[in-house]
């Protein structure tokens, strides 16, 4: 299943790339694919608390359980105005 | 750009914000009231003297997180109409950063309205500033918005 | 017009209001929010189609109460700058009778003083409205100003 | 001993003028003042209730002796804004 994955500000720079895309097993969560990112980079574990999700532009729990298609993005807290 | 239902006005981009066309366009005959917000970037920011500012979104989120925001007021306050504008990618001091503009036919809804606005769009609209000083930058401190309660998982049929 | 202590920008006068100008006083580079309030003539009052409006105003009393509003602005609030421009004579409808411009560090200062200033002024600055209809004129309802309890009489020397 | 008195509004409509002189005797008061006018124009008298007076352009209350050279006006309800 593929899934199209989004990182945006601290995230983005801690990750390096702002957009990936990511093949998961059927019935995976969005705190699945968070422990997945974590694995390869380490430094993400410790943002772990202050990470918002969305799925396919809506804030997402993260037991959320992943459909073919979605749009997922990891939010640091947000600072506009 | 993007018109709702209720005539509101809401942008999101890199061009400067221009508060007299969005003033103009929530302003009617029937308006007794008009408050507007302007966000501006301040030349100091805890005790550090600001460079300038950069600000990124996850773009069509933030307009439709706007969008919401303005739908929203009209449900909770008896305004006319509303213009949000919020601007990205750098800019310097003094620059608006976001302008907000309500009308109203009586000022007590178009002042909570318009504060309501920018409390909101601080704490739910994805959207993320980087403060550049003269030694480095950082990401601003920010908000984590509230997420709604995980629902019963409903296994995907694939 | 008046420049206070603080610089703030108080006028009292029969030529349309400028917006534009009371915020460009205003607004600096160590100020992050501008709140203004556009007090707009409404096409209608109570139901009836409003005609136009005349203010008069006791002048020179009504500048010294709006240089206090803006004076007490600045010892309740953490605000910067204030500038309150209010027009009299005859108004058409949409014209801008009253505006009132605050910056401040932060939003909330802002907000809360430019709310502030327009509360008091409408209950204490002696101003008066008359609204003309197709069937006539009427002073518009207003508020009673307070007056400072009587002290002891002092029997006056002559 | 001369006063200057002011009407505004309503108030001017009613006694037909925005400004008059008026000579008084010494201890008159802000009240005795408005007596006056409400003998010479008795519609005023009935908005005794709803105007307030100032003494050289400061809110005043009626029980406030006047002094040579004041200037006395009355008030209806403000409706700036």
């Amino acid at each position: 299943m593929q899934t199209r994955v989004l990182f945006f500000g601290k995230l983005k720079e801690l990750t390096g790339a702002a957009e990936q895309s990511v093949e998961l097993r059927s019935g995976a969560t969005i705190a699945d694919l968070f422990d997945r990112f974590s694995n390869e980079t380490p430094a993400l574990a410790s943002y772990r608390s202050s990470v918002v999700a969305s799925r396919n532009q809506e804030f997402a729990p993260w037991s959320t359980v992943l459909e073919p298609g979605d749009e997922i993005a990891f939010l640091p807290p947000v600072s506009g105005g | 750009m993007s018109l709702s239902a209720h005539d509101d006005l809401i942008t999101l981009g890199r061009d400067p914000i221009a508060p007299d066309a969005l003033i103009r366009h929530v302003r009617q005959a029937h308006d007794g009231a008009v408050v507007t917000f302007d966000g501006c970037v301040r030349n100091h920011s805890h005790g550090r003297a600001t460079f300038y500012l950069e600000y990124e979104a996850y773009e069509s989120m933030a307009l439709e997180k706007m969008r919401e925001i303005a739908a929203s007021l009209h449900t909770l306050f008896a305004i006319d109409s509303v213009a949000i504008a919020h601007r990205l990618g750098r800019l310097e001091i003094g620059e608006t950063s976001v302008f907000i503009a309500v009308s109203a036919p009586h000022r007590k809804a178009a002042f909570e309205a318009c504060r309501h606005a920018i409390d909101t769009l601080k704490k739910t609209v994805p959207i993320w500033k980087k403060e550049f000083f003269e030694d480095g930058a950082v990401w601003a401190d920010g908000e984590l918005p509230p997420v709604p309660a995980a629902t019963p998982a409903v296994k995907p049929a694939s």
